[in-house]
């Protein structure tokens, strides 16, 4: 019981942080149709930049200057780079973010150095929220939650109550339909590489110091976003949203059951011993794989369901 | 306009290439030098590339070797061992007697195969393989080599310096380690050690974790604190020990946490201060034992990097190799790799802090003193800025480590 | 060999809660130029999706030349003897015209999945497409990337394409559509030499079209058949009139 | 004699590469340069995989990110396969070696490939990609197969070969890759004109088509898919004889993007064009990375201007040419790409001094290291060389500028004269 809800939690804080990456990269897609390699590095680039101006004038003009300036960024790299990329094909821009994601890395290496920059929680925030079995739930972590909750319903409002996110949600599940109905697509666009962008900084800011800054923060957390945005399917926030979620359950509750394919078998009575063909594979234990169920469980439903989870339309 | 702009970079890299294979004399002591310098592990090269030029002058400072001084020649391997083979061609190509790499005992494996291999086919021109770092115990055991050196402790000596220093209120203690032949023979040998020299402790937990993959060790702090141990044992090394102490901090975990690495480049800094008297590492040298023994001119020497680079020394360790080639270049009277692997094996050399210290005849592994370092306050030396150093807490003399091995060394003619 | 060529049985399709096809019955028999008509919208295209297997039909039965369609792929409803054309143009941009039409003889003259018979040596499969292509009078566009054609090209490559694999059940959807009235002359002067002896269905628009070229045309509005008979006599059944040609006429 | 007259480019390349290690020779030595063969070599590997790359990219459009899973398990296969022969448990000649990869790389690309062909377009990449991350897992988990983090290594000498070679120096190795590169290049380009290759093609361009002209495209994918698989196991197969290790590394991410990278840059679809980005690719990781250490950097600069000026990559651009060559008047252009050439050369210089500046400020400065232009050290605190480099690069911009005017003009008027001959349609 203990385990479990303290499981809970911390798995629900890793989803929603990576809802706040995986948000960005769903729009960015599913609209248009970029696989976006740059966008961890859109949160790197937060974290360094909350570091550095948390330094000068604290973290919470930090929480809103960053993203600010990672949207900033994104809106001058579709306005200049993928606009004109665009027509090349979607390889062509796929490949460009690649390029833009190497470059970034190395100038946060220049810039800051390649070692973990000293980006800490802001001391208003570093004290355990309360204690359950013992262990502390750092104020911090509520805080993250509340963060990403409040951007959901920002999202959700944006989206449903504004006349550019109706327009951007009839792009997001007709891509092609939107022009035809006379909007100006290439600010669409625009913005909304722009806001992806952002969004990824915020994660950023508030992931940055809840993990370690440092370069190779892109790298490591690239391929998951990507596994969160295909599982939840394409068009769907809701369906990036469960998959985040459950993608941070899985990871954390994978942890906890420490069972492997052997034991399963054993409890048929077949008892897998060295000898057994595969023995090595049949005696992985969960934990062991359980960073890699996110790649498995795509690959499924991939094959099974190119859509994805509520996806509006195959991947 | 694009086709002239790529030939002529083309045409630039050729002539570059062409001049680098013809340009090299022979004035100086050549050692090439392997590791990741880009990428997501550049912090490992980059940092050791320092340390390594700032002893490189010293040494140098002091004579070298038969008059001639030391070269350090950074090859990036990108932590992949053809592009470390593709270095040691450029070695061999230029000469070089001596090619060195610190990170990764796959990469570390790869070379021994290879320098055996060159060594075989070419007489003429042979390389020496020195490991500064890379730990698998396999490379002066089963794969031991005549060509190979390593001047770290292998993960089973550090395993056993690690159980040694394990407090006698410590009971319990959880394993976490990483899903891969170094972290695989860390749980191993810390298993074995603690049967062997603490049957009085309870392993409660023992896990394998993918490298690289876990972003939140949340739920592995959850498990651990569930098991009731007091400490955990990790050879955990980059983001996944600086994750698992963060987290561990964070849930506010009453552990101490042993590590391999926690010293090295970027641990402090992730730790912060949270770690405060929990974190301890095995490590051949802190900034802090120099003062701690009262060694003024070690501390000096230590001191001079810090003022230079405005950086941790954590690593000036590497004194000793360079004295070890020093000390066998002159006793071998002569730059042939060969006769330098002779003269090396079996030396015994005092470092610079007044430790003894050898070079395994029977298979090449340095016996050296180990300390185990705990990150604290109050320390004359703090590590990254940080305000918390390493202090000793333990001393493990070279006699105490001198594990047996199972090497049968081939050894060339002279 | 007695089946007819493509038999409709209570066919029905629906899109979510839209029915689009509402139970079609349709015989075709062999040798026959049939020919669809219908008001937009009326399903005349599904239809056409439905017979080749591009959509799965919700219920009812399709059969083609006497086997059931059933959990048929469209591939192995082409190697049945189906064949058919795109309403817009699909054709392989990228490859040259003769490389179209070679791909579209491929199957039929057993190369299969091959990968060890250089097409370059197969005689028999180059004068084939050869052939084709001199037919198609696109001679002198043997090796220009189909994409480059002109539209009115592109849709006798279409065409040919279809025609290529030498099934005898052709469908053709709106071969016609958008050409000019010289165009549309020589495409139909295509079709009927190409439908020689063949069961031919064709979706059309162009009235003149379908009076000279059909034996037989069904009149569909909205997912229903609503008349099946000899041209004469669809030009002159009331329903027909009021439902189709009278709001053309209006 | 019209065999030789249509294959006389292959054979003028294998002279060119087989003569090519020799400016490198060392003749005081008497021995060639290790570093050259062994640099050439891997781009000889690297060729193959960038073709078998291209096999799916460029002719069946699919966009693979994990394509070095097959490279790598031909690999492994190919190693245990020489270290059965070698301890006697069965015959191969070292010749055959890279066959043994792919066969290895076709089982593997029929097995995975049954998975992922299922699906097509973005669905497919993403399942490659998954794929790839757990099969580099798996790489590292299981020792049985791949030997942990240590890899399979092997001993190429095992005197079983046809030819009596012992494979001991780079350069016998660099040989048998020469003729396996060119056998595989040449199977492959033959696999192009195959039924199958044009189906692949066709699925490509459109694969609702090919299915109504009786073609699964599911088939077609997976057949490509195994096809594919064997050239990237002879690939895997010749990687293991020249490194005579094969490590997880092989499977990565990072190598099948180095395919993905290649073939972009090259050109896809072509044949050559995968050879020329190989090449490319290979020298700025392997080349370049020697020379600088913000290489990474100018691999990412490279990238995006390849992407914004030359999606058709540079065997593209070359045959941009091709009209003007046509109508023979290709000399008319050299005059304009002589007046552009210092603007470019301005350019680069300005720019790589800038990045190499920053990089010596922070990155090369912590590690002791001086900037040192043709001997004189330069200090990258004043403002001088920041000022001449940020100065020369905006001067070769505005250069640029004004002589591409004139180029563009110039170029224009030549196509325009190769259409009105007929040479373009």
């Amino acid at each position: 019981m203990e385990v479990f809800v303290v499981s809970l939690l911390n798995g629900l804080v890793y989803g929603m942080l990576l809802f706040m990456l995986a948000s960005g990269l769903t729009l960015i897609l599913s609209m248009m149709g970029v696989l976006n390699f740059a966008h961890a590095s859109a949160y790197m680039l937060g974290a360094y930049f909350a570091f550095t101006i948390s330094q000068h004038i604290g973290f919470w003009p930090a929480l809103v200057i960053a993203p600010l300036l990672c949207g900033l960024i994104g809106a001058a790299i579709e306005m200049w780079g993928l606009r004109r990329v665009h027509r090349n094909g979607h390889v062509a821009e796929l490949l460009f973010t690649f390029g833009l994601a190497l470059i970034i890395e190395k100038v946060v290496q220049m810039t800051w150095g390649l070692l973990p920059v000293p980006y800490r929680i802001p001391e208003l925030l570093d004290f355990p929220l309360f204690t359950i079995y013992g262990t502390h739930f750092p104020a911090y972590r509520a805080f993250m939650l509340l963060v990403s909750a409040l951007m959901f319903g920002a999202i959700w409002l944006g989206l449903t109550r504004t006349r550019i996110g109706l327009i951007i949600q009839a792009a997001l599940t007709h891509p092609e339909m939107a022009s035809a109905l006379g909007h100006n697509v290439p600010r669409i666009f625009t913005l909304v590489f722009a806001a992806g962008t952002a969004l990824a900084g915020l994660a950023g800011v508030i992931g940055g110091n809840y993990q370690v800054t440092e370069p190779a923060m892109a790298f490591t957390m690239g391929p998951i976003v990507f596994v969160v945005v295909v599982f939840g399917g394409l068009g769907s926030l809701t369906g990036c949203f469960i998959a985040s979620i459950l993608m941070g359950l899985i990871q954390t509750f994978a942890v906890v059951f420490d069972v492997s394919l052997a034991d399963l078998l054993a409890r048929f009575g077949f008892v897998v011993t060295k000898e057994t063909p595969f023995a090595e594979v049949l005696t992985v234990t969960l934990p062991r794989i359980g960073a890699l169920l996110p790649f498995l469980m795509m690959v499924l439903i991939l094959v099974f369901r190119p859509r994805g989870l509520m996806g509006t339309r195959d991947t | 306009m694009q086709p002239r702009k790529g030939l002529s970079a083309l045409l630039g890299f050729v002539l570059a290439l062409a001049a680098g294979g013809t340009a090299w004399a022979q004035q100086t002591i050549k050692i090439a030098y392997t590791d990741p310098l880009s990428g997501p592990f550049a912090q490992v090269g980059d940092a050791n590339l320092k340390q390594m030029q700032y002893i490189i002058d010293f040494i140098n400072a002091k004579g070298g070797a038969l008059g001639k001084k030391f070269e350090l020649v950074p090859f990036d391997n990108k932590s992949q061992p053809s592009d470390a083979l593709i270095a040691l061609k450029s070695a061999t190509d230029q000469n070089m007697p001596f090619i060195m790499q610190c990170s990764g005992s796959n990469i570390a494996a790869a070379l021994i195969e290879a320098v055996n291999k060159h060594n075989d086919r070419n007489p003429d021109n042979r390389i020496i393989y020195l490991n500064c770092g890379a730990v698998a115990p396999e490379l002066t055991n089963e794969q031991c080599s005549f060509w190979h050196f390593r001047f770290d402790l292998h993960a089973a000596m550090k395993a056993e310096v690690m159980v040694r220093a394990l407090p006698k209120d410590i009971t319990k203690v959880y394993l976490i380690n990483q899903d891969y032949l170094f972290g695989q023979s860390v749980q191993r040998e810390v298993k074995n050690y603690l049967t062997k020299l603490r049957p009085d402790v309870q392993v409660v937990g023992d896990e394998l974790i993918p490298l690289g993959k876990i972003k939140d060790f949340s739920p592995y702090i959850t498990k651990i604190k569930a098991s009731g141990a007091q400490a955990l044992l990790t050879g955990n090394w980059g983001p996944d020990m600086n994750l698992l102490i963060k987290a561990g901090v964070d849930a506010g975990a009453d552990l101490r946490y042993y590590t391999f690495y926690a010293h090295l480049a970027g641990g402090p800094t992730a730790i912060g201060a949270g770690g405060d008297n929990r974190v301890l590492a095995v490590m051949p040298f802190n900034e802090n034992v120099a003062p701690e023994i009262g060694n003024a001119e070690a501390e000096a020497f230590a001191r001079g990097f810090r003022e230079k680079h405005k950086f941790d020394f954590s690593s000036a360790g590497f004194r000793t190799i360079f004295e070890y080639l020093q000390a066998a270049i002159n006793k071998a009277g002569s730059l042939d790799p060969t006769k330098i692997a002779y003269a090396m094996e079996g030396l015994s050399h005092k470092d610079f802090l007044g430790f003894d210290s050898t070079m395994r005849k029977d298979d090449h592994q340095i016996v050296s003193v180990y300390f185990v370092g705990v990150f604290k306050k109050g320390v004359k030396y703090d590590a990254e800025g940080t305000g918390l150093g390493w202090g000793t807490a333990a001393t493990v003399l070279a006699k105490d480590i001198d594990q047996p091995n199972s090497c049968k060394m081939k050894r060339p003619k002279m | 060999m007695s089946a007819p060529a493509i038999e409709l049985r209570q066919v029905r399709k629906s899109f979510g809660q839209t029915e689009i096809i509402r139970g079609v019955d349709l015989v075709i028999p062999r040798g026959e130029r049939h020919a669809i008509i219908g008001p937009n919208g009326a399903g005349k295209t599904t239809l056409f999706n439905l017979i080749s297997g591009r959509f799965p039909i919700t219920s009812g039965t399709i059969a083609v030349n006497g086997r059931s369609t059933a959990g048929l792929a469209p591939q192995e409803i082409n190697r049945l003897g189906l064949s058919r054309s795109f309403q817009i143009t699909s054709i392989f941009p990228r490859m040259t015209v003769f490389e179209n039409l070679r791909c579209g003889l491929l199957w039929s003259q057993g190369y299969r999945y091959s990968f060890w018979h250089l097409l370059g040596r197969q005689k028999t499969l180059n004068r084939a497409a050869e052939a084709l292509l001199e037919r198609l009078k696109l001679g002198d566009r043997r090796n220009l990337p189909a994409g480059l054609l002109s539209y009115a090209e592109q849709r006798a490559l279409e065409i040919g394409i279809t025609i290529a694999g030498g099934a005898d059940i052709i469908l053709l959807d709106e071969p016609t559509a958008g050409m000019s009235h010289s165009e549309t002359e020589s495409a139909v002067a295509l079709i009927r030499s190409v439908s020689e002896g063949k069961t031919l269905l064709m979706v059309e628009h162009d009235m003149s079209v379908v009076f000279g070229l059909a034996d037989r045309i069904t009149v569909l509005v909205y997912g229903e058949v609503i008349a099946s008979d000899a041209p004469a006599a669809i030009r002159g059944n009331a329903a027909v009139q009021e439902a189709y040609l009278g709001t053309v006429a209006a | 004699m019209s065999a030789f007259r249509r294959h006389w480019i292959w054979l003028l390349a294998l002279a060119v590469l087989l003569a090519f290690p020799f400016l490198f020779y060392d003749w005081t030595k008497g021995r060639h340069s290790g570093f050259v063969l062994t640099l050439m070599s891997e781009i000889g590997v690297m060729a193959i995989f960038a073709l078998s790359y291209n096999m799916l990219m460029g002719q069946a459009g699919l966009l693979s990110f994990g394509h070095a899973v097959l490279f790598g398990l031909g690999a492994y296969c190919a190693a245990h396969v020489v270290n059965l022969v070698k301890a006697g448990t069965i015959w191969l000649p070292t010749e055959l070696v890279p066959l043994a990869g792919g066969l290895g790389g076709m089982f593997f690309g029929y097995v995975l490939g049954w998975l992922v062909t299922k699906q097509r377009a973005t669905a497919f990449a993403m399942i490659t990609m998954g794929l790839g991350e757990l099969v580099s897992a798996a790489a590292l988990m299981f020792m049985g197969f791949f030997g942990g983090e240590g890899g399979i290594s092997i001993d190429r000498v095992m005197d079983t070969s046809l030819l009596g070679v012992a494979y001991t120096s780079p350069w016998q190795v660099y040989c048998l890759v020469l003729a396996w590169a060119f056998i595989a290049a040449a199977l492959m380009q033959l696999q192009t004109q195959t039924p199958l290759g044009r189906i692949a093609n066709a699925t490509r361009d459109n694969f609702e088509r090919a299915q109504f002209v009786g073609y699964d495209p599911r088939m077609v994918r997976l057949l490509q898919f195994t096809l594919s698989g064997f050239f990237a196991g002879v690939g895997g197969g010749l990687y293991v004889l020249i490194y005579e290790i094969v490590t997880f590394d092989t499977v990565s991410a990072a190598k099948s993007a180095n395919a993905l990278l290649a073939v972009y840059i090259g050109g896809a679809g072509g044949f050559f064009g995968p050879i020329l980005g190989t090449i490319v690719v290979v020298l700025l990781q392997s080349g370049v990375s020697l020379l600088s250490n913000a290489w990474l950097l100018y691999v990412g600069v490279l990238f995006i201007v390849m992407v914004m000026y030359a999606p058709g990559g540079l065997i593209g651009l070359i045959f941009m040419h091709a009209p003007i060559w046509r109508i023979g008047r290709l000399r008319e252009l050299t005059v304009p790409y002589l007046k552009a050439l210092p603007a470019a050369l301005l350019i680069l210089a300005g720019f790589v001094m800038l990045v190499e500046l920053a990089s010596f400020t922070t990155i090369g400065a912590a590690q002791g290291k001086k900037l040192a232009i043709a001997g004189a050290v330069i200090d990258t605190g004043s403002p001088l060389p920041w000022l001449v480099a940020a100065g020369a690069l905006g001067l070769g911009i505005l250069w640029m500028r004004f002589a591409a005017r004139g180029f563009r003009a110039r170029w224009d008027a030549l196509i325009e004269d190769a259409r009105r001959q007929g040479v373009m349609s």
